[in-house]
């Protein structure tokens, strides 16, 4: 399979404290991979200098052969790359729906449609249909139709990290970061909220890249796991072999006791 | 250039009065995130009470030299009595809402509060003259300065010491900080937060007010007495970081040595001078000069 | 919807009710629209002043208590209703207010205006209006020298008398000045006050030295480094326009550092202090009053009259706000009755008032307005500059002299710069 | 709220002024015209604040449209009030342009005081230059419109309609302008500016555009004042002209494009009755009102026509 994404040698220091160290990785295309490991140990740090919210100090990135390691975050997600995030990034003020339109609002714009003299109703690029009708798909496919017109605000959790995810399919993605998507989530809705988000995702075709603490679900959703552990990586393989990888067990896996701390740290957006 | 120690001279003057008027703003800012306007009315209370109170003092023929003393206490007075009534009758109902609306409500009570003064004190002004040439004078070269400067410069250290010293060095300090941090989570703490507030306004209010009773006796108290300090203090404490001590200190001490240095040699351009630092200081550094850097957010 | 009808009624009605309030009285009385400061700095040296005066001046009037020419009761028997409104406020609430007055309130006569900017917005509202106004304080000479109007009136000199007779004095009393210095108001009073005087005092003393301007902003408040840099400047004479406020703050400061002991300070509008600040004030200053009004009011029938009125009811002797306004009233008074006379005894239209006050020359407290300039609209009188000297801590003026109106006032259709300019010739 | 059918709500109230207006005395046009100045102002604010931004310092615009259109008369000659009100927005919203690159990355307060300091720099320029007669302004030429000058019976109501014919139309095209996708994005950004870039689409260029639309609208307003009131000062430019228009927009609240008229035209009332009652303390009930506004209609008046709905 052809390489999507390749990281080369990244580096990242904020003061003494190392956040990315020798950071390579190639990325092949269509394929699904879980980022594990402690807190602190780089995973977002990764994810957010692939997205162009922070710049490594060295190294590059280079995406379907375009380095992109100097472009923000804006000119990322219009390459193809989006992302979700731990804490879901919602609008407090705006409907389900109107996140939606919003969201394809600046497709449409981006695509130089839907401007100031533009009249009538344009396909989504990529979506082939009105905006109102792709936001409607997309919501129903994440069983997110039944909340429309809830205000972000009032929604419960799990409701927000999947609005949170669905936000990122109206750009039809390349490439989608998902940023521990399950967080905060209980523990029965887990696997619930994955198949959901991984469905939708086959269905647009999109290469996955996802932060997560629980090791069953990397298990079952990853076809290969990247193990970081204090700004390296120390595992790069398919799940079976990194997850028992011994240095893993020791420094990821094992790590996944401290998950209280964090859960509490997520409500607060 | 033989007017360089002059211009320093009126320059640390000018910034020691812009401080005392100005660090009170800082404050409620930095602890209630208020952007307050009755400020200058709290300046122009603090002033009529000075004139009225030390007028009356010296009229009976009390002792001049207790009259500053009679300055500070009738600045403490008003505010004790004026700011909890604002702080507890509308303020605190008023928090959860946005911050220009608050500053909005502060207006509207800024307006309410002129008007009051007017009706309370009338339009005449007042004058307190005896307490600024009471201490006699200092030369600088070949100029001579009243002492009773000296009393502005030692309030403004006293402030800024003072302040500094009781947020670092105390446990009331330490609590203050922590609600500046995070009132929600404090309050789920057990600190009362309401108490803290109801402190740091009526505090707040008592340095502008000061401010306004130790320039009482340099001006004539008259009707709108207050509106300038608004935008003043506004300025320097922006130039320094809204909500930053030694940043109100240094804006205060700029905006005192620019504004001097302009009248000794540009005297025309003094009128927007401050603002022209204001938005020099801006341009370069978004948040002012102390400014506190924002968290990272994802 | 229905709160906001709610609202729309009450609204509604407070807005119909409010010249109401001030309607019933007897049959066709005069109503005058007065404006003046009622609110912030300039209330206490200039609009409450003059709102006693009117007050005090329209009682006595509808009284019929006034020494003659003025004894008729009210305007030509008609008593006189005030309708008083602030002038605080940006030039657009004046403006506003302005056409409220006349349109709502329906006044016959508007008298008012302290601040120049106003005036300025006024004239042009008041021709459209067709409505008699008379400016009876503003300085500003711009008025009728940039511009003619038929309604539009000013009974008080402008500033350039003031300038122009400052120069004149200090000339006269110190012949051998050589460096002169400023300290105005940054606005445009304060910059025309200084800029008549500066030319005014190249003419007199073409070798004069002008040491330092300096032009604090309307308010400041604190002026230690100006008095710093005019302690530096060691000029022999320091003019500076200041009023009240400021002008009470500048001398309190100024007190103590002995800035007016060592160089004279001429304050051109420096009476409306001098009772207050009499501790503050060096001997040997000069003060101006803006004309022949306060202590240089001539000792006639009708100043004796005003000022112990106006001192009987206030406690305070009239400033020249109060004079100003005064000898406002009274032209307009002069005239009215004057028109009512050519009118068969009935009550005069504005245009038939206007006609009348045009070139009209009349006396107030403050001795003899002449109509003379702007085309019979603006007023010029004689002046009076004098020294200050402390008796028993009671300021009192020496050295008064007095300059008749045609020697501080350009002629009729001349500009003062320009008048100025050549050497008070043209 | 019924948002489609502002747009003829807002056609029928001015065809009702334009149709009404010769009925109603001067004064009354006036109050309107005037209302209808200060409204473009703060429609231009009512943007800004849907992305959570105040300018402290919106009189620079005001003031920069109220001296173009004063200039056009006093060096050009022409007296034309479509001609000014074009002028006066297209400096403005050159200006705007310029100052944009510098105040798009400001938010918060300091992107008031930002502004704040702008226009007080512009205000003490004014002061400071005689040509332009300092403090006391100078006047602008009486009104025409398309080279006719009306008669003085009809010149108000003459400029309370164009008035309110330009109004109506820049007031469509906000409308317009708020329903495409950038007008849109106001509400995201005030909530939250990450997802906003995250979501691949310039925050500030956004917030540049909106601010270089508020600059023209209050450019538009300002012209509007100068020619209505016939004359022009530094003050346009002060502080307390900014807050004045600060406080109409929360007064009226965000919720329609027709709210700040509505807000202008309520403050205006509520101050010529302050200042007819009471003279001497207008400043008190002037500061009830709007505090008793602010505590009892939080959402701003327009919340009264949207208020049974939401119950």
């Amino acid at each position: 399979m052809a390489v999507v994404l390749d990281a080369r040698d990244l580096n990242k220091h904020f003061g003494a404290i190392t956040a990315a160290m020798n950071i390579n990785a190639a990325i092949e295309q269509d394929s699904v991979v879980g980022l594990i490991g402690t807190n602190g140990a780089g995973k977002t740090t990764f994810i957010n200098m692939i997205t162009g919210y922070i710049k490594p100090d060295t190294g590059s990135i280079v995406y379907q052969g375009r380095d992109i390691t100097a472009l923000s975050p804006r000119e990322i997600t219009r390459a193809g790359i989006c992302r979700s995030f731990q804490i879901p990034q919602l609008y407090s003020s705006l409907s389900v729906f109107e996140h939606m339109m919003m969201g394809l609002g600046v497709v449409l714009r981006n695509a130089g449609l839907g401007g100031y003299f533009s009249r009538g109703r344009p396909n989504v690029p990529g979506h082939d249909a009105p905006a109102e009708e792709v936001a409607e798909r997309i919501l129903k496919r994440f069983g997110l139709s039944g909340y429309r017109d809830k205000n972000a605000q009032v929604l419960p959790g799990g409701v927000r990290k999947l609005l949170d995810i669905a936000l990122t399919m109206v750009a039809k993605p390349t490439i989608l970061l998902l940023d521990e998507p399950t967080s905060g989530v209980s523990a029965e809705e887990k696997f619930g909220i994955m198949d959901m988000v991984m469905s939708a995702v086959k269905a647009e075709g999109a290469t996955v890249l996802f932060v997560e603490h629980d090791m069953e679900v990397v298990s079952r959703f990853a076809q290969r796991v990247i193990a970081f552990y204090d700004g390296r990586i120390i595992a790069d393989a398919p799940p079976e072999i990194a997850l028992t990888d011994p240095e893993v067990k020791r420094f990821v896996v094992g790590g996944a006791l401290h998950r209280l701390d964090e859960q509490q740290a997520a409500p607060h957006a | 250039m033989d007017q360089i120690p002059a211009v320093i001279v009126d320059g640390i003057f000018y910034a020691a009065w812009l401080f005392v008027a100005a660090v009170g703003m800082t404050l409620i800012y930095g602890v209630m995130k208020i952007v307050n306007l009755t400020h200058g009315s709290f300046y122009a209370l603090g002033a009529y009470a000075a004139a009225s109170l030390t007028g009356a003092w010296l009229a009976k023929g009390y002792p001049p030299m207790l009259s500053y003393g009679v300055l500070l206490g009738s600045a403490v007075l008003v505010s004790v009595i004026v700011a909890p009534l604002i702080e507890r009758g509308i303020l605190r109902f008023m928090y959860a809402k946005d911050e220009v609306v608050i500053m909005l409500i502060t207006y509207a009570l800024f307006l309410i509060l002129e008007d009051t003064i007017k009706l309370i004190w009338g339009v005449d002004p007042y004058f307190i003259a005896e307490p600024y040439g009471l201490l006699g004078s200092f030369d600088v070269g070949d100029l001579s300065y009243p002492t009773y400067n000296l009393i502005l410069v030692g309030i403004a250290l006293a402030a800024g010491i003072g302040l500094t010293l009781l947020l670092r060095g105390t446990r009331i300090g330490k609590l203050l900080l922590t609600v500046i941090h995070d009132p929600e989570v404090s309050r789920a703490m057990g600190i009362n937060v309401d108490r803290f507030y109801l402190v740091t306004f009526t505090f707040g209010s008592m340095l502008a007010a000061i401010g306004g009773a130790f320039t009482a006796p340099t001006v004539s108290v008259v009707p709108g007495l207050g509106v300038e300090i608004i935008v003043l203090s506004f300025a320097v404490v922006v130039i320094g970081g809204l909500g930053s001590l030694p940043g109100a200190a240094l804006g205060a001490v700029i905006v005192g040595l620019v504004r001097s240095a302009t009248i000794h040699y540009a005297p025309e351009v003094e009128l927007f001078v401050i603002y022209f630092v204001m938005a020099l200081v801006l341009a370069f550094r978004p948040r002012g000069l102390f400014s506190l850097a924002e968290p990272r957010k994802i | 919807m229905r709160n906001f009808r709610k609202l729309a009624t009450a609204v509604a009605a407070a807005l119909a009710l409010a010249p109401a309030a001030a309607l019933a009285q007897d049959a066709a009385p005069v109503k005058i629209g007065i404006v003046t400061f009622l609110s912030g700095p300039a209330a206490s040296p200039f609009g409450v002043p003059a709102r006693n005066a009117a007050e005090v001046v329209t009682e006595l009037l509808n009284a019929g208590k006034a020494p003659a020419p003025y004894a008729t009761k009210g305007f030509g028997g008609a008593p006189i209703q005030t309708v008083i409104i602030d002038e605080a406020g940006s030039t657009t609430t004046q403006v506003t207010e302005y056409r409220n007055l006349v349109q709502r309130h329906n006044v016959d006569v508007v008298i008012g205006y302290v601040s120049s900017g106003n005036c300025l917005a006024i004239a042009p509202v008041a021709e459209e209006l067709k409505k008699l106004t008379n400016f009876f304080d503003c300085g500003t000479a711009r008025i009728f020298e940039d511009g003619s109007y038929k309604y539009v009136f000013r009974t008080s000199p402008t500033q350039t008398m003031d300038s122009v007779g400052a120069a004149l004095y200090v000339h006269d009393a110190k012949p051998k000045l050589k460096s002169i210095a400023g300290l105005n108001q940054n606005y445009a009073w304060g910059q025309d006050s200084w800029g008549d005087f500066e030319a005014s005092m190249k003419q007199l003393v073409p070798k004069v030295e002008v040491k330092t301007s300096q032009m604090p902003k309307l308010f400041a408040g604190q002026y230690n480094a100006e008095i710093s840099t005019l302690l530096g400047a060691k000029a022999d004479v320091i003019h500076s326009s200041f009023y009240d406020g400021d002008l009470e703050a500048l001398l309190l400061q100024a007190a103590p550092r002995g800035l007016f002991k060592k160089s004279t300070g001429i304050l051109s509008a420096g009476e409306t202090v001098i009772h207050k600040l009499a501790a503050q004030i060096p001997d040997g200053t000069v003060i101006g009053a803006r004309g022949p009004f306060g202590p240089y009011a001539p000792n006639n029938e009708l100043n004796r009259w005003f000022s112990k009125e106006f001192r009987d009811r206030y406690q305070v002797p009239p400033t020249y706000p109060s004079y100003q306004m005064a000898q406002a009233i009274l032209g307009v008074k002069a005239a009215w009755e004057k028109a009512q006379a050519a009118n068969g005894g009935k009550r005069p239209s504005n245009e038939q008032v206007a006609a009348a006050l045009e070139h009209l020359s009349f006396e107030g407290p403050g001795g003899t307005v002449k109509m003379a300039n702007g085309k019979g609209h603006q007023s010029i009188m004689e002046t009076a500059y004098g020294m200050s000297k402390v008796v028993g801590g009671k300021l009192t003026l020496t050295n008064i002299k007095r300059y008749p109106a045609e020697k501080v006032n350009p002629p009729d259709g001349v500009k003062g710069a320009d008048w100025i300019a050549s050497g008070f010739k043209k | 709220m019924n948002r489609d059918r502002t747009l003829p709500i807002l056609g029928a109230v001015m065809l009702v002024v334009v149709l009404a207006g010769p009925l109603l005395p001067q004064w009354a046009l006036f109050l309107v015209t005037i209302a209808i100045a200060k409204g473009l102002v703060a429609l231009g604010l009512m943007l800004l604040l849907r992305a959570g931004l105040v300018s402290f310092g919106q009189a620079l615009y005001y003031c920069i449209g109220a001296y173009t259109a004063g200039s056009v008369g006093r060096f050009f000659n022409v007296g034309d009030m479509l001609v000014q009100m074009i002028a006066g927005a297209a400096v403005a919203a050159l200006v705007a342009f310029i100052l944009g690159f510098l105040l798009a990355r400001y938010r918060g307060i300091f992107f008031g005081l930002l502004s704040l300091a702008l226009s007080m720099i512009l205000y003490g320029l004014l002061v400071k230059s005689e040509a332009l007669g300092s403090t006391d302004g100078f006047n602008v030429l009486p009104s025409t419109v398309l080279g006719i000058r009306p008669s003085e019976a009809w010149v108000r109501y003459v400029v309370a309609a164009v008035g309110c014919g330009v109004a109506l139309l820049a007031t469509a095209l906000v409308y317009r302008y708020l329903r495409t996708p950038l007008g849109q994005l106001a509400p995201a950004i005030k909530d939250n500016e990450i997802r906003v870039e995250y979501m691949g689409t310039s925050v500030r260029n956004a917030i540049h555009a909106m601010y270089v639309i508020a600059a023209a609208l209050s450019g538009i307003g300002g012209a509007l004042a100068a020619t209505t009131v016939g004359h022009i000062d530094p003050d346009m430019a002060y502080w307390t002209t900014s807050g004045e228009f600060i406080f109409i927009t929360i007064l009226a609240g965000t919720g329609s494009v027709v709210a700040p008229f509505l807000g202008a035209a309520i403050f205006g009332i509520i101050h010529t009755v302050a200042f007819d009652l009471s003279p001497n303390t207008w400043q008190m009930s002037l500061g009830t009102a709007l505090l008793l506004l602010i505590v009892f209609l939080p959402d701003g008046l327009w919340s009264l026509f949207t208020r049974r709905k939401a119950a």
